[in-house]
């Protein structure tokens, strides 16, 4: 998937990093949230390799660290998202705009905090979600690329997706359609 | 894709045990987490750490040995090693001066070296290495670390082993960094086992110009044309970038990418050479070969540095490792 | 045909231009007839003298300095060179103890450097290397010499540098040869810059097996496996051949053709490695690179010689050349 | 022309050679046929290369040796020519039948001297000659090579003519239609 603008191993090391996580699902879910989070970073963090693998294992990692509270509501994981989103804001010193998973990131952080402000209900939130993630990634298709390996490309980058920003969008909506069954 | 593999998931670990094997005089390697290490551990040495994704051998695992490397961490083919590898590989070689990181300027990279650094109990410092002139000075992430950081390693793993401490070995890292520029060219994509394709596709009269060391596509395309025009691009960048006084003495390093033969490269050197030479400029010492390679690239990438006698003396030292061996 | 060259005429010339300004610390090009020699010629030392076609650098030029070769006559590529080169060259390195011949067994090379030593006024002496198992033994033509040739260079190489006889040259060259079996395999084609085009057409799941070093056809087409199945039938032909007893030592090269990376060639040395140790074979020494290339093929050989003690010591004595060097 | 059971170098090796004995053709031109024999051996010998040029060279040398008499009749060419093959011969360790240059050669040296013996006219010694090159060249065809690179290739060798039996065939045609001329 970053073959047209990566390196084209984004998608294999994310694989990777699933893997790894599927393989510990029995003990991850004996863990409270905080530790699973933690778990989940420093597997990650250890499996992916690149640039993506030290980016969301950084986010599981500062996850684990917010989610002291074992009750999960709306504000709950808002506030627990957001601090994984601004840890990858923080070790990727990057932000929204330079064509990278954060385009698919930052907008469902933004929606999920009005959401929890607004006390929405839980199809709307997730509906929100997935919409905010899905032109999130879009917009990085026609965005010059100021971090991450498409960056080196210049004009070259315009018109491609990028693909941790893809990824994160297939996630995030995978996680909706999972949630919104239930 | 035709490689000579058993399976794309089992290469790298493959790879690692026949080198591991082929080399056991000098080195060992520690299979979980990955990293090669070297054989005797000398006392109170600053302990030299490098790495970066795997498919560029002989970097890094072949420069591993007296007088350069202490340790190398390879990732996944052209994929970051992970933080757990490089904490690993400097517990185990750490001797009580310190650990000096010697990294590409990645975005991968430096993310997964900065974890492992925040995680360590030692004195430790960075060198970042960005050579590639093929992006301007300015560029959002920095340029690229290429080619040169074979001669980064060498020049400090010298300096390490003659003692110079932990400051010393991170102020010389930071003046060969200035002191380099490379710049790059493909003739063809290359072919990651995980992938088994191309990462890029050129036709037959194309060449991708300023290409990193991944696969991924260069500054731009240009048509294909001779050698020496070819060169000369490369070269005149590079002169442009570093300046190089008359009477400088250089560093003379063209690089291959793997699949372009050492004839091709002579006649590059030759080329190269000529162009600097009629600037005025002394090489005094040359380096022809492929040690910082795209998997299967044709291509190649031509290193100028800008010597001094403290350089010249640290370049000349000793070395024994898998790929570069002198003096010893 | 993509290559980074000027002209299909000039590249040896320019190539060799390239050569002998990266390395003038240690040879020197002689231009008309072409051969490259030691810069520092020894009294009463056996001149050793190899060559052969051009394309399967660093082989032979890049073997010529202290310790091994004293001059290399490169032909056209993959040409044999004339007996002019031979026979300048032995009157520039002969110093008072007789010229060795190292001869590759072609039959271009075998007359060429017939014709040379024929004219030749000086005691001379030929080794005929024909290490390549792919062919049976009884070979109308005998087998080819291919990558054992390194070899046999390096070992006699020692022993002239230490002071032995012609007589006792040529005998040591012909047990090493006797001790040395190769065979090799091609997943690509190389393509000659002459002919613009690769010499044989092969598909994407097609290995030659039993190649030599020209880019002629191997001895029959396989279908594409796994690189254990493809390294045991290298490994078993070899083993078949030399018959190694139990707890003999070896020497154990993996060479590369020229566009397989070294990740891939570890890998294979790593299988060829297992193979022997299992049979009881004990791997003393190792060398694992592209050293004798037939320009941009991609394929490997495997190179088995078994050692003796006065072979280890010659193979560990010092070398300085372009390709090989250690101990200086 | 040698690509399919050779190297692919032949012609090129050839060319190299007739170039550099074009280049030479004031000089040779002055020189008798012993002398010109000789010089075109070396020029041959020391610009081809590979086996076809020790070959050539040997053939040429040893035709000046053989050309002593300035009178060129048939019989003082077949011999000259006849020494020329043998020394091919000689250096080659080869003969007919082994897919070479010799089974193009040997054939028109076996036609030379029978037409020598009986004295044929111009014409038919010239169209002999062609003849016997032609199918000569055709004969390596079906032949397993034991010479040469192409015997690596056993089996594999049948089914394609030998380059260095073509590139004889032609030369020895040319100047066949050459010497009809005049
Ligand atoms: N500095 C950064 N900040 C945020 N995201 C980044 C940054 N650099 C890269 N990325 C993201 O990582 C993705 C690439 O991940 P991956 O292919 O695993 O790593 P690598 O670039 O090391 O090959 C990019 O598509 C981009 O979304
Ligand atoms: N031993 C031999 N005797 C006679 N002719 C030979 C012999 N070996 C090779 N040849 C001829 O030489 C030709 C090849 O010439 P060339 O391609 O120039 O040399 P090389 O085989 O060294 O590449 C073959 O086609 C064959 O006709
Ligand atoms: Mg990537
Ligand atoms: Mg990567
Ligand atoms: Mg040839
Ligand atoms: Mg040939």
């Amino acid at each position: 998937m970053d073959r047209a603008i990566g390196d084209g191993d984004h998608v294999t090391n994310l694989l990777r990093g699933l893997e790894a996580l599927t393989k510990q699902n029995d003990e991850l879910i004996q863990l409270d949230w905080s530790a699973a989070f933690m778990k989940m970073g420093m597997t990650l963090m250890s499996t992916m390799g690149g640039a993506s693998g030290s980016l969301l294992g950084s986010m599981f990692v500062s996850m684990g660290k917010a989610a002291k509270d074992p009750d999960m509501d709306l504000t709950a994981v808002s506030t627990i998202y957001s601090a994984g989103v601004e840890s990858i804001k923080a070790r990727g010193k990057a932000d929204i705009g330079e064509k990278t998973m954060l385009d698919t990131l930052i907008p469902v952080m933004q929606s999920l905090q009005s959401d929890a402000e607004q006390n929405a209900d839980k199809a709307t939130v997730l509906s929100n979600m997935k919409t905010a993630a899905t032109q999130g990634m879009q917009s990085t298709k026609d965005m010059l690329a100021t971090k991450g390996r498409a960056s080196f490309l210049g004009e070259r980058a315009r018109g491609h997706i990028d693909a941790g920003a893809r990824t994160s969008q297939l996630i995030l909506c995978v996680i909706a359609d999972e949630l919104s069954k239930n | 894709m035709k490689k000579l593999i058993n399976a794309v998931d089992s290469v790298l670990e493959e790879s690692l045990s026949g080198f591991a094997r082929a080399h056991s005089d000098i080195i060992q390697f520690n299979q979980q987490p990955h990293f090669v290490s070297r054989k005797n551990k000398s006392e109170n040495k600053v302990a030299l750490i490098s790495g970066g994704g795997a498919g560029h051998e002989p970097l890094h695992t072949g420069l591993v040995g007296k007088g350069m490397l202490d340790a190398a961490c390879p990732g996944q083919v052209f994929t970051s090693p992970t933080p757990d590898q490089m904490m690993m590989a400097a517990q185990t070689v750490e001797a009580g001066a310190g650990v000096l990181f010697i990294v590409k300027n990645y975005a991968g990279d430096v993310m997964n070296f900065e974890i492992a650094a925040e995680m360590l109990d030692c004195p430790h410092e960075t060198v970042l290495v960005n050579d590639d002139v093929s992006l301007p000075k300015d560029h959002s992430t920095g340029r690229r670390g290429v080619a040169g950081t074979l001669i980064v390693e060498k020049i400090v793993g010298a300096a390490a082993e003659a003692g110079a401490d932990l400051a010393t070995c991170k102020k010389l890292g930071d003046k060969v960094v200035n002191a380099t520029a490379s710049m790059g060219l493909a003739l063809t994509s290359c072919t990651v086992p995980a992938l088994g394709q191309p990462t890029f596709d050129i036709t037959d009269n194309e060449v991708e110009m300023g290409v990193g060391i991944h696969g991924e596509r260069g500054r731009e395309i240009m048509n294909l044309t001779t050698a020496d025009e070819l060169v000369q691009i490369l070269a005149k960048a590079i002169d442009e970038d570093l300046q190089p006084a008359k009477g400088q003495r250089v560093l003379l390093h063209v690089n291959g990418f793997g699949a372009t033969p050492l004839m091709e490269l002579y006649l590059v050197y030759d080329i190269a050479a000529h162009f600097f030479e009629e600037r005025g400029i002394e090489i005094v010492r040359s380096l022809v070969g492929n040690y910082t390679t795209s998997l299967d690239m044709a291509g190649c990438s031509i290193t100028l540095t800008l010597m001094d006698d403290e350089m010249l003396q640290y370049w000349d030292a000793p070395v024994h490792t898998a790929a570069l061996r002198w003096g010893i």
